[in-house]
């Protein structure tokens, strides 16, 4: 195995596991810890596998923004700490499912003969990244942004809530 | 040299298959949401490991693409969950049925 | 519109003003000398009057002024001086022991005030720290000093009129003692 | 082979014991340079007892903050609140390994370039420690079981959230003018004139913005005193309340060298040796954020978001448009 190799298993390990914690933690903060370490390991995966634009870029938004608004709602909602382990009986059906899932999926990638050479090292820049993600798939870019913006525009509408209104009704009558 | 393909993709594949578990069995919005964000990531890690298989930067492209949905996402649905318990709401999945059967 | 963008300008250049000014506020104080006295090696004159440590004085014929009259301690809105008087040489009334807890007083000065023979000052020392608290109960001894503080020619005994080993009327404004038993005017 | 690698480690444990003891060491004495400097913005002298001059005070701190009682109050989430100062300092070390001290040396034919971690996403990596030190913040803040604390970190996660916007578009413009991401080849693109003059406006949003991510005066709400207390460390004390307080100045020194080397033009300039040049440079930047303290009263929490959302942002877009009109018609 090759340094670059462990690490990719060690970071592979290291996610799962995390992955595996945040699915039974209780506590949402515990959780949302958990979570971290699974998009950190995943954008440390990303680097090993040649791709560290998007692996800075997982921790960047995944672990530096997507979840710390997560732990902002928790904060800002109050939600509650809960107590106890959760009743396995409750994974059961999904699991049982997943399980199933996963062993398609395993017999389907086994199946494939050229999966099973091993990936050579390779490295590519930001640059090269960029100008095919603008060169080929601009469309895709301006559909993600357009996306965006509608997400955007559906969270102000949403966030003014009542009081928003009632201001913009008490606004209008002042006017 | 680094890893085979296949370990890449089993690797993502149980990813996947926990964020999914997670988002069936949690009842909790937020970890719903997390769930969501597993498959997603898992989804990346694929696409990224297919981009090293086949020698093409396609892959990497798709990661930063799946990455802006995935922003969206968690960006409405976190904002739903505010919304929602704004309304007098909770963070239950289960407790938002109001166009269901009355029950 | 026009109008709007000029006020928006104006906003921004006021704005700007504002900043350079606090900044420049500010760069001309770090070239000014300090005015922070520095405490230990330059000692600031205290006012003679400030209330700081107690002190029991003398008069100026080296004499106790304490009476032990009980009325500062009565006073003491803190209860921190405790005495006990007795009789002493010539019929004089002193303190057997006298004690001041320096950790309770709150130098509001009220004994000072009540003292009728100036015995008990407050003097501007005020820096006398402790490691023990209990190194703060002062007593008589630690109190007493050889001057009259604030008043140092007023002597107590030579103007009331006890008679406490003077013959009376020898007071100072004291009429000579009236013989009740004369008729003489 | 083996021999190559062991140079190769070697060369790198002593870079990185080089950059901890610089980045901890002018952290230390930043604290006693604020101190001082904010002493004589205010007419008065600041520390000047242990030591000559004052100079052992970052000494004498240190002991205090090691001597202190370290109390965890009843009702916290222990293992968050004892890690949670770790991640502040950690997260502003840690972004320490990126900044390049000088040219690639060439010592014995071996190549040694004058940085810990030379990568092609430098400046993404920063972006992306100086957003998870947030989690520091905020957790620290939750697991407090305090209601200052609480609102302190609700406050500090919101504010770098918006601001990380700001930051990460007012530098679009370097990097399409460096044509790089890496922190090294950004410097060598400043050979000629340094960013801060043919980049004025991405310079001034880009030090508003980093005055935000690093909390400190006008933005400090997520400590705001007479508010909050201190905010997210209130029920700090000892070590890790210093660890709070150390990486809130490490930050301050990574400013300058990221200011530095962003904008200034890193190590290049006239008649000094390089290094020199790059030490004026980092420490100008903390000696501005100090006098900034000194003269500015902090923001009220609607005009932060205003400030950064309706102003920051879009400033830092029409920039970036204006700066590619410019390359491009160039």
């Amino acid at each position: 195995m090759t340094p670059l190799g462990a690490l990719f298993y060690l970071f592979a390990a290291l996610g799962l596991g995390a992955a595996v914690l945040t699915a039974t933690r209780r506590n949402p903060v515990h959780a949302v810890c958990c979570a971290v370490a699974v998009f950190l390991s995943v954008g440390a995966m990303l680097a090993v596998l040649g791709a560290p634009l998007p692996g800075v870029l997982t921790v960047v938004v995944y672990a530096g923004a997507i979840m710390v608004l997560f732990l902002f709602v928790i904060m800002l909602l109050g939600l509650p700490a809960g107590d106890g382990a959760l009743p396995p009986g409750r994974f059961l059906v999904p699991a049982t499912l997943a399980a199933a899932t996963l062993v398609a999926l395993f017999a389907l990638i086994g199946a494939d003969p050229t999966a099973k050479t091993v990936l050579p090292a390779a490295m590519a820049g930001p640059a090269a990244v960029g100008t095919i993600l603008f060169d080929k798939y601009w469309l895709a870019v301006e559909a993600v942004s357009i996306l965006l913006f509608a997400a955007l525009a559906a969270v102000m509408l949403l966030g003014r809530g009542k009081t928003g209104r009632k201001i913009a009704a008490a606004g209008g009558r002042a006017a | 040299m680094i890893v085979p393909l296949s370990h890449v993709l089993a690797a993502a594949a149980l990813l996947f298959a926990i964020g999914g578990v997670m988002a069936a069995a949690r009842r909790s919005i937020l970890l719903i949401l997390i769930g969501v964000e597993f498959m997603l990531a898992a989804a990346g890690l694929a696409f990224a490991g297919a981009g090293l298989a086949w020698n093409n930067l396609d892959g990497q492209a798709a990661v930063i693409i799946i990455m802006g949905l995935a922003s969206a996402e968690a960006g409405l649905g976190l904002a739903l969950l505010v919304h929602g318990r704004r309304g007098g709401g909770t963070d239950r999945a289960d407790s938002y049925h109001r166009l269901g059967e009355e029950s | 519109m026009a109008d709007e963008k000029q006020s928006l300008f104006g906003a921004v250049i006021e704005g700007a003003a504002g900043l350079a000014g606090s900044y420049a506020a500010t760069l001309t104080h770090l070239f000014r000398k300090p005015v922070t006295e520095q405490y230990p090696e330059y000692k600031r004159p205290m006012p003679t009057r400030t209330r700081g440590r107690i002190i029991l004085t003398r008069s100026p014929d080296g004499n106790e002024r304490c009476v032990a009259c009980y009325l500062c301690s009565g006073a003491c809105p803190v209860n921190c001086i405790s005495m006990q008087s007795e009789e002493g040489e010539n019929g004089r009334r002193q303190a057997a022991w006298f004690r001041i807890n320096f950790a309770r007083c709150i130098y509001c000065g009220l004994c000072e005030e009540a003292c009728p023979t100036l015995a008990l000052q407050l003097t501007p020392e005020f820096a006398f720290c402790k490691d023990d608290i209990a190194d703060f109960v002062y007593e008589k001894e630690q109190l007493l000093v050889d001057h009259g503080g604030k008043h140092p020619d007023y002597d107590f005994y030579a103007h009331a009129g006890i008679a406490a080993g003077t013959p009376k009327g020898s007071h100072i404004d004291e009429d000579e003692p009236v013989d009740v038993k004369s008729i003489m005017p | 082979m083996t021999v190559e690698l062991l140079i190769g480690a070697g060369v790198m444990l002593v870079k990185m014991a080089v950059a901890l003891a610089v980045a901890l060491g002018l952290a230390a004495y930043m604290i006693l340079l604020e101190r001082k400097l904010l002493g004589r913005f205010q007419v008065r002298y600041g520390p000047n007892r242990v030591g000559y001059f004052g100079l052992l005070q970052p000494l004498a701190d240190g002991l205090k903050m090691l001597l202190k009682e370290d109390i965890i109050p009843d009702g916290v989430d222990r293992r968050i609140f004892l890690v949670a100062p770790a991640v502040v300092a950690g997260m502003a070390l840690l972004a320490f390994m990126l900044v390049p001290f000088g040219e690639t040396l060439t010592i014995l034919g071996h190549a040694v370039p004058q940085v810990i971690v030379r990568t092609n996403v430098g400046l993404l990596l920063v972006l992306a420690l100086s957003s998870l030190a947030v989690y520091g913040l905020a957790l620290g803040a939750w697991t407090s079981d305090n209601k200052y604390s609480l609102l302190g970190g609700i406050r500090g996660a919101a504010q770098m959230i918006s601001y990380e916007l700001a930051l990460g578009l007012s530098l679009v413009p370097v990097v399409m003018r460096a044509r790089s991401l890496d922190l090294s080849d950004i410097v060598a693109a400043q050979s000629g004139l340094p960013f801060a003059v043919t980049e004025p406006f991405a310079f001034i949003l880009f030090i508003i913005a980093a005055l935000a991510e690093t909390k400190r005066i006008p933005f400090d709400l997520p400590e705001a005193e007479n508010e909050l207390q201190a905010g997210f460390h209130t029920e700090y004390s000892g070590m890790r309340f210093a660890l709070f307080f150390v990486g809130e100045y490490v930050n301050m020194v990574l400013l300058g060298a990221l200011i530095a080397v962003f904008f200034l033009g890193g190590w290049h300039g006239p008649v000094l040796p390089p290094i020199v040049w790059l030490g004026i440079k980092v420490l100008a930047v903390p000696v501005f954020l100090i006098w900034t303290r000194a003269s500015l009263p902090r923001l009220r929490y609607d005009q932060l978001m205003a400030l950064g959302w309706k102003v920051l942002v879009p400033l830092a877009l029409v920039n970036v448009l204006v700066t590619g009109a410019i390359l491009v018609a160039a």
